[in-house]
């Protein structure tokens, strides 16, 4: 493990989180869109749990800082298909573009 | 009564009468007037007391009241830095202004009553709201609490102008509301970095602690000197800031127009002379050739435009950017003449402005039209009318015996010691004053009838009582100046001693 | 850490949160066996009088020493008490809204769980403001949001509200997603997740490509953070949210959410990187060096909260443009990092929650009534309800920041921080000014119908008592901090030493 | 003399009562009016009896204080001052009662009354100020009185018209006096009288500074004597009721500019500039107005002429150095002219016309004002003999001594053509066949004759105080104690005096024959120089002038100017404004209502701040 560096975490959770936001910016599908999120949320846990063990101070603190963020993670993607669900009773669509009722 | 809180009194008495107001039913129109009115008077006899005061040889800082109000805390533990004080105070100047204010209020309060044909208790509270705005801005003794006043006067002012005009109301208060937030907000930068700078409002304080090189560059001062130039230059106002006060003058109604025209526009001069010139006064030194040049653009850009109108509002409010520009030349002349001179001038305006307004409003209110061309040959119909209308043109024009003329005379006078030249232009002003006041009001009074005048009711009654009353200050002040000069004298050597002259 | 330690702990100081939590408990619990068809607003009272039994024990606490339990994780210190009372103040007055608050689309049903996310989203925020670790900073922060999510789509037969439910979602994970990733970058370069910690290991940061990622993490911080105080570039979700939700829940996210918004970016943005050196011990601080970044986002807020502010015919799009330029202004006294900043902005936000949610009460009465949001719904309200066209009157002057009320005193406040600072921000001073009188426009323009315009219908307003409340104490507050603006300047200068507590 | 000061007061005292009172008061106004102009007639008299005994008397208090500057105010009885209150009083006070008669039955009686109260305050204000801004102080007072008056008929667009022009071209010529007084003032620190001239004496003002301020002031007395270029206003100002042409614009109001110029005789000595422009702009005024008279045909306009003429041999006078001849003028022709006035207006009431064309034959029907008007055409011609005769001469004289022959050429032309427009208003007024409608001509009662007579034997003896051959007593006593003022008599040969006697009988003996005897047809002048006549009857087109270039200049430019204020100043607003509104409109259209835009606005944002953090150097440093 150790021959891989620290870096290469980091990129990886880069281009993760650079492809979640790309997801949740451009896909018409609401539940794509929050899987995207949950895309970024998860690179945010590999930058986490590589400087725990890789940082400059190695600690506990952010596997348990993962922790939490997936724990939350977890409860903003439950209310996000809830709140989907909702959408869809009422307008029986679940694409973006179409909630544009308010603007301007 | 303890002499320190007279100046509170007479500031928030008409506060008084807005509560009164708030209790009496909408119904009850008659009732209302009289509160109206009557919620002006206090503040006219205190005001004429403290004149009694001055003229008794007695001192006028007996009525300075200084309290501690607002600690600005978290920048510096030193007491008294960045603490605001609840201060009134008064001097010649101040008094001056005061006085002016109060017996304009009292009679736009007569004027109301005769004008403002709906909803009067909402128009008294916003107007004695207004009164105190006035009267605060006038004694007010440091920069936090002019602005706050000066504020105060906004917020009114707008409802008048927008519920009880004439047909572009709205617009007119809008754009009142637009000029004058745009105004006020350059002039709480100028206020907040001086605040921020030295800790203090106090204009006294200030005074001292600007002249200090150590504190303030040069530059800077001047760029403090310009935007304060720039916020009483819209009050006042100074071409091109102007086109809002047309609006106003012709759309809000008549009553408002004598308070505005009367003493709001004046708040620019007086902030001119007692923050720019007595703050800044190397600054204004500097700019005063600018200032003297701007004072003859506003003297002849108002005039050659009013002498085209074919409204007489306009004519009148073309008039008074010509005569904010003699208050312009006054100043610029940096000595004892020429700032007396724009004193004077934004007096006798005061009181000129008012008559001729509250003259335009009762002939609206009879003939429904203010069209120089519909009103030809009113003096047939209303000769005490016209009569008036001819002796407030006469003494806009500055005709000797009249306020208008002394100051004219001096604003010049005190112009030509410095800038003969530019004075020189000025004079040319003089002269259009004459034609275009004439072309307006023999075109309005004299001639040929142009439309039946039966029924149409003369002065009459209470609405003889401004008329009169103003028509005897201006010829007071005409034969007697002495009566605004002698407050004035200790103020202006306290100006010139900060001119270095 | 053995048991009996653990609760050896001084659990006191959570006195506030756990009697929200509690209550909260409880009324999941009541909403849970009560009748269907018993009205649920006692539920609401309850909460209120928790929200104030709250509000009295952390009032309580003030003047203490600064205390923290948990490894620093939760403390309490001047800064956390001052806005804690800040938002249980808020979190009450908006309660008193929702029990006033006459759902229409079977929302009846879900009354109970709107008090209680109201309090949950409330007890988020007061978390937020103790926290001194960012776990517990983003736990705090997930409560509020999440419970705001719903909350926003609480009329889940609406659908605006779903939309404007789903939209918050989206914009609202998407931030704490990039705020999340600045913190991992943070968390990296110190190895602790304890604020003071990671102060104290940054104070002699010299290497330059860390310097350079922690200014990235500073900048993805920054903006995700805007999105809580709708700022920009964050700030677009916001007049799309606020038009969709209910009226409480507007006034909740405009007001409660956005103190929350900016106490964690002080906590963060002053712990964390006003000590971050750029070169090495003693060199100027990230924060100090970022200044202009902070000013350019200010500036834009304000900008574009009130320019676009004016082109709104929907009274609560309106508002949200008002509450992104409100913004705007507190990011002023940020930017100038002075010594009075925290009173600055403390006060500021004070002003600005008495204000909105007395202006939002009246909304929540009027909009009501005629069942739409149009700002044209307000014209000739003089005529029909005199009292309350002059109590919006006096609010939106506030809100414009004239004098003799508390948004004026606010302002100047913020004024005094811009210009006294070394160097002294007069653009962004010039710009907060200049857009203040574009406010102006369509503050003035709501008075326009209230006072100039002839109404549609005559018909009178009967005004529940919660509204009543939140109207009086908004009024009162307003034009009292703005006569005597003293009584909270002293209050804060005499009980809290927000800065000699902030890094202890 | 201390006393003085009351003088004019009592007409001011007549104007407030008939402003408060005289509506109730009717008619009955003339015998306050009347009343109170007498009591100041009395004490006018008394005032220069004493001044004929007693020195100088000044009295003065503080008027106004500007910082150290005081000004006073205060009045001043010396020569000049004490006659020209006579004067002033005398003539006010026949001419109020002249009105009484004229003005019987108009309905605004008690307001004519009150305004020729007015007037004759200003104008006695104005001849005891002790200072020059008090004088300018009446002076401009006496234009609104002369405004006022001119304008009475108010209703009569003729008469509106010429109200605003003379005030309006008075006012230019005030300007000029404004100006000047002022610039005097920084050179002197000083607006009394006494205290400039000994600066002037002292040599404390450099001569350019004299000449500048001197011509300045003479352009304000230019345009209240109605000189060339400013005189337009003059003629027009006939609109006014007859008593009032006679008062103001013959006797006392245009005489002010020649007073001005006596009063301040002193500083114009001391610029030669000065002083020949004043004699150049009085010689071209007395012969460019007397052509034009030659060809009116409206009874009052060829006065109104004639005034301008007269005024301007005032003035020529003055700027021959000829003090004396010029105040001597000043009061014999305010006698003669008045008297002419009040005649024609006398005629006037009884022929319902003012054109002469339709008189003629009225000897015989107005059997007294007749032979009076015939006295003063006589002594406007300077027939020997009568008063204009022996001032007219001192005037040629003191042209020709001071070194002028040109203009006493001119002077001497203006002479003849006097006499012969003169006679020829009188035959064609008073002789041979009666044309146009008349209707029950009869003499003016009682009340408009007597003034005429009291004034006929002015004009027949006034001159005697002053002559060559029975001493000149006028002369010895104005410049006593004023070495300043010039010599009391200027000797002159004697045979102008000759000259100015043929030349005045022969104008005489010319409009005789043309329009008395009518041996030479009328058509004799304009016959052969058609163009002459047409540019003549036409006044030279300045009027046209004028119009077409100061008016339109000034109508012009407001017009440009409304262009800048709707266009530029309102344009930069509406721009200001639009560009605040379209940001608005712009940000409004990017909410989208696409919340993914929201998300990618605000990514763009955080990229924007890295991008830019990255450019300055954040990496790089």
């Amino acid at each position: 493990m150790s021959s891989i560096p620290a870096s290469a975490f980091l990129a990886l959770a880069l281009i993760l989180f650079c492809i979640g936001l790309y997801g949740a910016l451009t896909k018409r599908n609401t539940v794509i869109v929050l899987i995207s999120i949950e895309l970024m949320l998860n690179a945010v846990n590999i930058n986490l749990v590589t400087f725990s063990k890789y940082g400059i101070n190695p600690s506990i603190d952010g596997q348990i800082f993962a922790l939490f963020a997936m724990a939350v993670a977890a409860a903003e993607a439950a209310v996000g298909l809830a709140i989907l669900m909702a959408l869809y009773r009422n307008k029986k669509t679940v694409h973006i573009d179409e909630m544009n009722e308010m603007k301007n | 009564m303890n002499l320190h809180s007279i100046l509170s009194i007479l500031v928030f008495s008409p506060l008084l009468g807005i509560i009164v107001l708030a209790i009496i039913p909408k119904a009850q129109e008659k009732a209302i007037k009289a509160v109206g009115f009557l919620a002006t008077l206090p503040a006219l006899l205190l005001s004429l007391a403290v004149y009694a005061h001055f003229l008794a040889g007695k001192n006028l800082s007996d009525f300075s009241v200084s309290v501690p109000w607002i600690q600005f805390r978290g920048i510096n533990v030193q007491e008294p830095i960045f603490s605001v004080y609840y201060e009134l105070g008064i001097n010649g100047f101040q008094l001056l202004m005061v006085v002016l204010t109060s017996v304009i209020s009292t009679l736009a309060a007569i004027g109301a009553c005769k004008f403002i044909k709906k909803e009067w208790k909402g128009y008294f509270m916003l107007f004695l709201l207004l009164v105190t705005g006035m009267l605060g801005v006038f004694t007010a003794e440091n920069l936090i609490l002019f602005f706050i006043f000066f504020e105060v006067t906004l917020i009114p002012t707008f409802f008048l102008i927008g519920k009880w005009g004439y047909f572009e109301k709205e617009k007119a208060a809008y754009s009142f509301l637009i000029y004058n937030g745009l105004g006020s907000a350059v002039l709480l930068i100028v206020i907040m970095v001086l605040f921020a700078k030295t800790g203090t409002t106090n204009i006294e304080m200030l005074k001292q602690m600007v002249a200090d090189p150590q504190l303030f560059k040069g530059g800077f001062k001047l760029g403090l000197f310009i935007a304060l130039l720039v916020a009483f230059g819209v009050k006042l106002p100074i071409f091109p800031l102007h086109s809002w006060m047309l609006r106003v003058h012709v759309q809000a109604p008549p009553s408002v127009v004598m308070i505005h025209s009367g003493i709001l526009l004046k708040i620019g001069a007086y902030g001119l002379i007692r923050f720019g010139m007595g703050i800044f006064p190397q600054q204004f030194e500097k700019l005063a050739t600018l200032i003297a040049i701007l004072g003859v653009i506003n003297l002849l850009y108002g005039a050659f435009l009013a002498f085209i109108q074919t409204d007489f509002k306009m004519v009148l409010a073309y008039s008074s950017i010509s005569h904010m520009g003699i208050v312009l030349i006054g100043l610029a002349a940096m000595n004892e003449a020429g700032i007396q001179g724009a004193i004077f001038q934004a007096v006798s305006h005061g009181l000129i402005s008012a008559l001729l307004f509250f003259l335009v409003g009762v002939l609206y209110e009879r003939t429904d039209t203010s069209l120089i061309e519909n009103l030809g040959g009113l003096a047939k119909g209303m000769p005490l009318a016209a009569g008036f209308l001819l002796a407030g043109a006469m003494a806009s024009l500055g005709l000797p015996g009249m306020s208008g003329f002394v100051s004219e005379f001096m604003a010049f006078l005190g112009l030509f010691k410095v800038q003969p030249w530019i004075a020189a232009v000025g004079t040319i002003g003089i002269i259009m004053t004459a034609a275009y006041l004439l072309r307006a009001v023999l075109g309005m009074t004299y001639g040929k009838a142009h439309r039946e005048f039966d029924g149409v009711l003369d002065l009459r009654g209470v609405e003889l009582v401004p008329v009169f009353v103003l028509m005897a200050l201006i010829v007071l002040i005409g034969v007697y100046p002495s009566v605004l000069s002698s407050p004035l004298q200790a103020t202006l050597e306290t100006i010139m001693l900060g001119l270095g002259g | 850490m053995s048991l009996e330690t653990f609760s050896q702990l001084n659990w006191s100081i959570m006195t506030p949160e756990f009697l929200i939590l509690g209550v909260i408990a409880i009324l999941i619990l009541m909403d849970l066996f009560m009748p269907k068809t018993l009205d649920r607003k006692i539920l609401g009272w309850i909460g209120i009088a928790a929200t104030f039994a709250a509000l009295v024990s952390t009032a309580s606490m003030i003047g203490g020493p600064v205390q923290s339990i948990l490894h620093d994780t939760f403390r309490i210190d001047s800064f956390a008490l001052a806005f804690k009372l800040l938002i249980l103040v808020g979190g009450a007055l908006v309660l008193f809204l929702a029990v006033s608050y006459e759902p229409k689309d079977g929302v009846e049903r879900y009354q109970a769980e709107f008090y209680y996310l109201l309090m949950t989203a409330m007890l988020g925020a007061m978390v937020m403001t103790s926290s001194g670790d960012l776990i517990t900073l983003f736990i705090g922060l997930e409560l509020l949001s999440i419970s705001s999510y719903i909350l926003a789509g609480i009329r889940k037969f609406h659908g605006q509200s779903n939309e404007s439910a789903m939209k918050y979602v989206v914009n609202g994970s998407i931030s704490s997603a990039i705020v999340l990733f600045g913190m991992s970058y943070v968390y990296g370069l110190t190895g602790t997740t304890n604020l003071l910690e990671m102060a104290s290991q940054l104070a002699a940061l010299a290497d330059s490509n860390h310097v350079y990622l922690l200014t990235l993490a500073f900048l993805m911080i920054v903006v995700g953070l805007a999105f809580k105080l709708a700022a920009a570039p964050f700030h677009m979700w916001a007049p799309d949210v606020y038009q969709g939700a209910a009226t409480p829940v507007t006034a909740f996210l405009s007001v409660v959410s956005k103190i929350a918004g900016f106490v964690i970016v002080i906590r963060i943005l002053l712990t964390v990187f006003g000590f971050a050196a750029t070169k090495g011990q003693d060199s100027i601080p990230i924060l100090y060096d970022m200044q202009n970044y902070l000013a350019v986002i200010a500036g834009a807020t304000m900008i574009i909260g009130n320019v676009v502010a004016l082109r709104q015919s929907d009274i609560k799009r309106m508002f949200a443009y008002s509450s992104i330029a409100h913004a705007g202004y507190l990011l002023v006294a940020l930017t100038s990092l002075t010594t009075n900043m925290f009173q600055s902005i403390w006060f500021y936000l004070l002003a600005y929650l008495l204000m909105n949610l007395g202006a939002f009460a009246i909304i929540q009465v009027v909009t009501e009534k005629a069942g739409s949001t149009k700002i044209a719904d307000f014209a000739g309200l003089y005529r029909r309800a005199p009292v309350l066209a002059v109590a919006m009157g006096i609010l939106l002057v506030s809100l414009a920041g004239f004098p003799g009320t508390a948004g004026f005193i606010g302002k100047l406040n913020i004024f005094i921080g811009a210009f006294y600072a070394e160097p002294g921000h007069y653009v962004l001073a010039s710009i907060m000014i200049a857009t203040t009188v574009v406010s102006y426009f369509y503050y003035f323009s709501v008075m326009t119908q209230m006072f100039f315009r002839p109404a549609e219908d005559e018909s009178k307003f009967n005004i529940p008592f919660g509204i009543l409340v939140v109207l009086i104490i908004a009024v009162v507050g307003s034009v009292l901090l703005g006569v005597m603006p003293n009584i909270a300047f002293d209050f804060m200068q005499n009980n809290m030493d927000v800065i000699g507590d902030f890094f202890k | 003399m201390e006393n003085a000061w009351l003088i004019p007061l009592f007409p001011l005292l007549s104007f407030m009562i008939l402003l408060l009172i005289g509506k109730r008061l009717r008619e009955a106004s003339a015998y306050v009016g009347i009343l109170l102009t007498l009591a100041s007639l009395v004490f006018s008299i008394l005032v220069l009896f004493e001044r004929f005994s007693e020195p100088s008397y000044l009295a003065k208090f503080n008027w106004l204080t500007i910082g150290d500057l005081h000004l006073t105010a205060g009045f001043e009885v010396n020569q000049l001052n004490a006659l020209m209150l006579f004067i002033v009083s005398l003539v006010s006070f026949l001419v109020h009662t002249y009105s009484k008669g004229y003005m019987h039955g108009d309905e605004r009686f008690h307001i004519f009354y009150a305004y020729l109260g007015l007037f004759t305050f200003a104008m006695l204000g104005l001849v005891i100020s002790p200072n020059i801004l008090q004088t300018y102080i009446f002076w401009e007072l006496v234009g609104v009185g002369s405004f006022l008056l001119i304008g009475f008929y108010y209703y009569k667009e003729e008469a509106k018209a010429a109200a605003k022009k003379a005030f309006i071209m008075t006012r230019i010529g005030d300007v000029g006096l404004l100006i000047g007084m002022i610039l005097l003032f920084w050179q002197t620190k000083s607006f009394e009288y006494s205290e400039i001239f000994n600066a002037v004496e002292a040599g404390g003002v450099s001569n350019t500074m004299i000449t500048l301020t001197a011509i300045l002031i003479f352009i304000g007395a230019v345009g209240k004597s109605g000189q060339f270029p400013l005189h337009t206003w003059l003629p027009d100002a006939m609109e006014g009721p007859t008593p009032v042409s006679a008062l103001i614009h013959a006797a006392t109001m245009v005489a002010a500019g020649v007073y001005l110029v006596a009063a301040l005789f002193p500083l114009f000595t001391a610029s030669k500039t000065a002083l020949l422009t004043v004699a150049t702009i009085g010689g071209i005024t007395a012969i460019f107005a007397a052509s034009i008279g030659l060809v009116q045909t409206d009874i009052k306009r060829v006065l109104a002429y004639s005034t301008v003429s007269q005024l301007g041999y005032m003035m020529l006078a003055l700027g021959s150095a000829g003090y004396v001849a010029g105040v001597f003028h000043l009061m014999t022709h305010a006698f003669f002219k008045a008297l002419l006035f009040l005649a024609a207006g006398s005629v006037i009431h009884a022929v319902h016309t003012q054109n002469i064309e339709e008189m003629g034959g009225l000897w015989k029907k107005l059997k007294l004002t007749a032979p009076l008007f015939l006295i003063g055409t006589l002594a406007i011609s300077g027939v020997p003999g009568l008063s204009g005769f022996f001032s007219k001469d001192e005037i040629l004289v003191a042209a020709w001594e001071g070194g002028h022959p040109v203009l006493f050429l001119l002077a001497l032309i203006a002479a003849f053509m006097t006499a012969f427009y003169m006679f020829r208003l009188f035959f064609m007024v008073f002789t041979g066949e009666k044309r146009g409608k008349q209707k029950d001509v009869h003499e003016s009662p009682s009340v408009m004759t007597m003034p005429m007579v009291l004034l006929g034997i002015l004009a027949v003896v006034a001159g005697y105080v002053n002559t060559p051959w029975f001493g000149s007593f006028l002369g010895d006593w104005l410049v006593d104690g004023n070495p300043a003022l010039g010599h009391s008599h200027i000797e002159g040969p004697a045979w102008i005096m000759i000259a100015a006697t043929v030349v005045s009988l022969a104008g005489i003996l010319l409009a005789y024959l043309i329009y008395g005897k009518r041996s030479i047809a009328p058509d004799w002048l304009s016959g052969k120089g058609d163009m002459l006549h047409t540019v003549l009857n036409n006044k030279y087109y300045i009027d046209e002038f004028y119009k077409l270039t100061v008016v339109a200049f000034v109508t012009g430019f407001s017009y440009l100017l409304r262009f800048i204020d709707v266009f530029l100043v309102e344009g930069i607003v509406k721009g200001v404004t639009g560009i605040v509104q379209g940001l608005g409109r712009t940000g409004s259209k990017m909410q989208s209502g696409q919340v993914q835009t929201y998300g990618a606005v605000a990514f763009l944002g955080l990229a924007v701040l890295v991008v830019i953090y990255a450019l300055t150097g954040g990496y790089l440093r």
